[in-house]
């Protein structure tokens, strides 16, 4: 057993004992080497089933929108994704502050089990780190109330935009050949949109019937509307947690379509990341008169 | 072109020939084929009825004549709000009939009570009106309905006029809230229900209304004295197929479509509480 | 959003957004015009469009 | 037995492809299915495809008839295919998979036209598995890894080559076709891989059946996302939902698409009553049908231990855990 995962059970059940929180969500252990997933525990003796491993890869910040959680005192496990989630969530009033322990957990970077499934790797140090780690630019939390461990360096040389930029060079129709063959591997099975910490409405677009938005058909311009839209909506909310593009049982590249929107801000508003800091709005819900025009 | 009658989920066209308001929010439709009537159903079988291009959804076959199906049908989503819209003569699609049925003969002979609340009373009248159609292989006939307001009281005409005067019948209705001209009973359905103490000796109670009516109506029967195999509930799920297949009305292993709507308290409490 | 259009594979001429007043009808005939123009130049879009036979 | 040797299974899947539409397992991006062969198609037989098969006999998106409103109405169901639809390296699971599709649309009182049509003109040519993966539990849910009862044919991969045996009057007549490319070999068909997984399904339809109220769903619940990656990757999963869609003011079709008993208005009624209203009651749900509801209407487990929603479960839901969790559970009685 690791240092953290002795510290995190020590301390979530010290805030159950003490009633400061009615629930711990965090990581346990399933069933293969490569198998971590996120827990609920309500009673000081399950926190004996808490881990921090190399595959504590759900972003965790999701579970503060379930219903059953909202209303309740929770004590929350953050990395610097799943801080940066809680922090959209805090702006967009999703979640109260002090209805919240947030406890930080600085992150070397992860390991995805997909990845690690079907028998190519025999143990943890051989999988990759990976790609949403890889490509992360702050693995230590930005909010909590206390850190466990100490801070990770935090990376420097990584051009978050790469991949958009790549693709931006292609023509007009390579490109839209391109966002159709992503399309049409689409399941619209819903899991990049349920697993998004920034896609936080009680009530989404797409599961509304009357009117019907996006028809039930599973076909190309269907899906191609439905991650067009859901990019907007997502916008300057997106935290770059890669989430929506880890879990995606058919591969597609969500990062791109939310990059590319990342990009244009940063292009246009200035450097921006979202879920950075509980004071600074994302450009979108504000207005200046001085905002460029192209944006709209 | 693929026969459309040996296709299950291939409706057949008809028109809808008469429309009843009944409430503010519940209007009865016949419908009719170009061949008469669609197909003869049992009383509580269910069918399939499509707007075209709007959608299909399941409801009860209220009664039928001799070239019509009639259906009672509240108005509460996309499918049902274009009903209501729709003006005699329009098409519309209808397949069917789906479900077992209300087990008359078991009824043979028995006195019957009937309990509905709100459009819940739409199954229930294919079967009182089979009953009365075939008045003398039943004992006495009683009907308890109840609706939130008076206004939403449906079938009218047969609460307040037809079936009054049919021999050895009653009915007693009631009401959530009354208004200025009400002069009824006012209360909930379980509750008169224990009022009036129907004894349950040779009899057979039969019970649809909304979900949490229900529950109390069943409780109330058992107090009572009423066993299982003497209460009859017909059940509502959402439902797409009608034939088995695509999953969603089950209770356990059960389908509402295929192996209900029907189902004796015996046979519900065999089943999961879920409905 | 043009921009966003582009990315997607879509001609970014086809779409126009532009702040005219209610008090400004020569301006609005006008885009509307230019617009029109546009897009009657780029013949029918064939893009995210079922084609259904 | 017959055999072919692996250089000359090209050849052989080029005179397959003559008799119909031939589907075979290949790797495209992180998705791999059956796709239509062709001769450049890079077939993937070291592991089982992330879709199922079955979208091949039941589309994700299928149209259930065509129809015309306003003055004139009519109402038309596209007509059915011809040609044979021929799977090649179907896994037991999958196999055993499209036996309980057929058990329910095309028995039990209504027989569904769509899936029917296919299902006649299917031929299934099975890959026996030597090896198991680790997320592999067929075996314990009533599946033979090595026959895959319910095929024309199994093939084995024998080290050089592929044995070959006919199981169905379907697969013999086929066989006949390319006995050119069949030797006899002397080769032992092979033995059952060992599972690192072990799940213990005895007697757990009994035991599920007095544990409809039980605590454990909360807990097995409590993850879950709702999305629809498990069932839509089930190779058993079978729920859909039917609508329409218009094409313009005069034309449109009615088509049925896959659902997913967990999503949010899977259940719902119109007018707002829905029984199962949580993420509890749908997983409870999910779990029961595949593992006590199929078995007490159709004999059979809803789940065959491909191990498919264990992997891309996005928040790790497993329910080969679930299942071995049951022997802990004491009920009452």
């Amino acid at each position: 057993m690791n240092e953290i995962t002795g510290l995190m059970r020590k301390k979530a059940k010290e805030l159950l004992e003490k009633g400061v929180v009615e629930r711990v969500i965090g990581w346990e252990k399933g069933m293969f080497f490569y198998s971590t997933t996120p827990v609920v525990i309500d009673k000081p003796e399950e926190t004996e089933k808490l881990v921090w491993d190399d595959f504590a890869i759900n972003n965790l910040a999701i579970y503060l929108l379930d219903k059953q959680n909202k209303e309740k005192k929770v004590a929350l496990f953050v990395k610097g994704c799943d801080s940066r989630g809680v922090v959209r969530m805090i702006q967009d009033k999703q979640v109260k502050r002090e209805n919240l322990y947030l406890i930080g957990v600085p992150c070397p970077g992860l390991k995805d089990p997909k990845t690690a499934v079907r028998g190519y790797y025999k143990d943890a140090g051989q999988v990759p780190k990976a790609k949403k780690c890889q490509e992360c630019l702050h693995p230590n939390p930005v909010l909590y109330d206390e850190m466990l461990g100490s801070p990770v360096e935090e990376p420097q040389q990584i051009d978050r935009f790469a991949e958009v930029r790549e693709l931006e060079k292609k023509s007009t129709d390579k490109k839209y050949a391109y966002w159709k063959e992503q399309a049409d591997k689409c399941l619209r099975c819903f899991a990049c949109r349920n697993i998004c910490p920034a896609c936080s409405c009680p009530e989404c677009i797409f599961d509304c019937s009357k009117p019907r938005w996006l028809d039930k058909e599973v076909s190309t311009v269907q899906n191609q509307f439905f991650h067009m839209i859901r990019m907007w909506h997502v916008a300057d909310r997106c935290i770059e947690c890669g989430e929506c593009e880890r879990v995606c049982p058919a591969g597609l590249p969500l990062m791109q379509l939310n990059r590319k929107l990342l990009k244009d801000i940063n292009e246009l508003f200035g450097p921006y990341e979202a879920g950075m800091d509980l004071e600074q709005r994302p450009p979108l819900t504000q207005y200046d008169t001085g905002d460029p025009e192209e944006f709209m | 072109m693929a026969s459309a009658d040996k296709n299950p989920l291939v409706p057949m066209l008809g028109t809808i020939t008469k429309i009843i308001d009944e409430t503010p929010d519940v209007k009865t439709f016949h419908v009719t084929t170009a061949d008469g009537k669609p197909f003869t159903p049992k009383p509580g079988q269910l069918a399939m009825l499509s707007l075209i291009p709007v959608g299909e959804g399941m409801f009860s076959i209220t009664w039928q004549g001799d070239d019509y199906l009639e259906f009672s049908i509240k108005k509460v989503g996309v499918l049902t709000d274009a009903l209501h819209d729709a003006d005699v003569g329009t098409t519309v699609g209808i397949r069917g009939p789906y479900g077992n049925s209300f087990p008359v003969e078991i009824m043979k002979g028995k006195d019957l009570l009937f309990i509905g609340g709100g459009i819940g009373l739409a199954p229930l009248r294919s079967l009182i009106n089979h009953c009365i159609v075939n008045r003398d292989e039943f004992g006495k006939l009683e009907v308890l309905y109840g609706a939130r307001s008076p206004a939403d009281l449906v079938f009218k005409y047969d609460l307040f006029d037809n079936w009054p005067k049919v021999r050895d019948m009653e009915v007693y209705v009631t009401v959530d809230r009354g208004d200025d001209d009400w002069k009824g009973k006012v209360g909930f359905v379980p509750a008169y229900l224990e009022e009036l103490k129907p004894s349950p000796e040779g009899k057979v109670a039969i019970t649809c209304g909304p979900p949490i009516m229900i529950k109390y109506v069943l409780q109330t029967l058992e107090k009572l004295g009423f066993n299982e195999d003497q209460v009859i509930t017909t059940l509502e799920m959402r439902m797409k197929c009608g034939i088995g297949k695509c999953g969603r009305c089950n209770i356990g292993s059960q389908f509402i479509c295929l192996d209900g709507p029907v189902f004796s308290l015996a046979q519900l409490k065999k089943l999961p509480p879920e409905w | 959003m043009t921009r966003m259009m582009e990315y997607i594979g879509l001609d970014p001429d086809r779409l126009m957004v532009k702040w005219v007043s209610g008090s400004e009808a020569q301006k609005f005939v006008d885009t509307v015009e230019e617009l029109t123009e546009k897009v009657r130049a780029l013949g029918p879009n064939r893009k995210l469009r079922e084609h259904y036979e | 037995m017959k055999a072919v040797p692996k250089d000359k299974l090209p050849a052989l899947l080029e005179e397959l492809s003559k008799e119909g539409d031939l589907y075979v397992p290949s790797q495209a991006g992180e998705m791999s299915r059956f796709v239509p062969w062709k001769r450049d198609v890079k077939l993937d037989l070291e592991h089982n495809t992330t879709m199922s098969p079955k979208e091949l006999l039941f589309p994700q998106t299928e149209v259930i008839y065509n129809y015309k409103f306003g003055e004139e109405n009519t109402v038309e169901p596209p007509s059915p295919g011809s040609d044979k639809i021929i799977l090649f390296g179907v896994r037991p699971c999958d196999v055993q998979a499209i036996r309980c599709l057929d058990e329910v649309f095309l028995t039990r009182t209504y027989v569904d036209n769509y899936y029917q049509e296919k299902r006649d003109r299917l031929i299934i040519i099975s890959l026996g598995c030597t090896a198991a993966e680790d997320t592999c539990f067929c075996k314990d849910m009533g599946v033979n890894p090595v026959e895959a009862e319910g095929a024309d044919i199994v093939i084995f991969d024998l080290d050089g080559e592929y044995g070959f045996e006919a199981k169905t009057d379907k697969g013999k007549e086929i066989a006949k076709k390319l006995s050119s490319f069949l030797e006899e070999t002397n080769k032992e068909k092979p033995a059952a891989p060992s599972f690192s997984l072990e799940v213990n399904s005895e007697g757990i339809v009994e035991k599920l059946q007095k544990m409809f109220e039980h605590p454990i769903w909360e807990e097995v619940s409590q993850k879950c996302i709702c999305c629809g990656t498990c069932t839509f990757l089930c190779p058993s999963c079978h729920c859909f939902d039917i609508n329409s869609k218009n094409i313009d003011a005069t034309k449109g079709f009615k088509y049925r698409t896959w659902d997913a008993c967990v999503f949010d208005d899977y259940a719902l009624m119109a007018g707002g009553h829905d029984v199962r209203p949580s993420k509890v009651e749908r997983i409870r749900n999910r779990f029961l049908h595949k593992l006590q509801f199929f078995q007490e209407r159709y004999g059979l487990f809803l789940c065959t231990g491909c191990g498919r929603c264990l992997r891309e479960c996005p928040v790790g839901t497993n329910i080969a855990a679930f299942i071995n969790r049951l022997e802990e559970v004491t009920v009452d009685g």
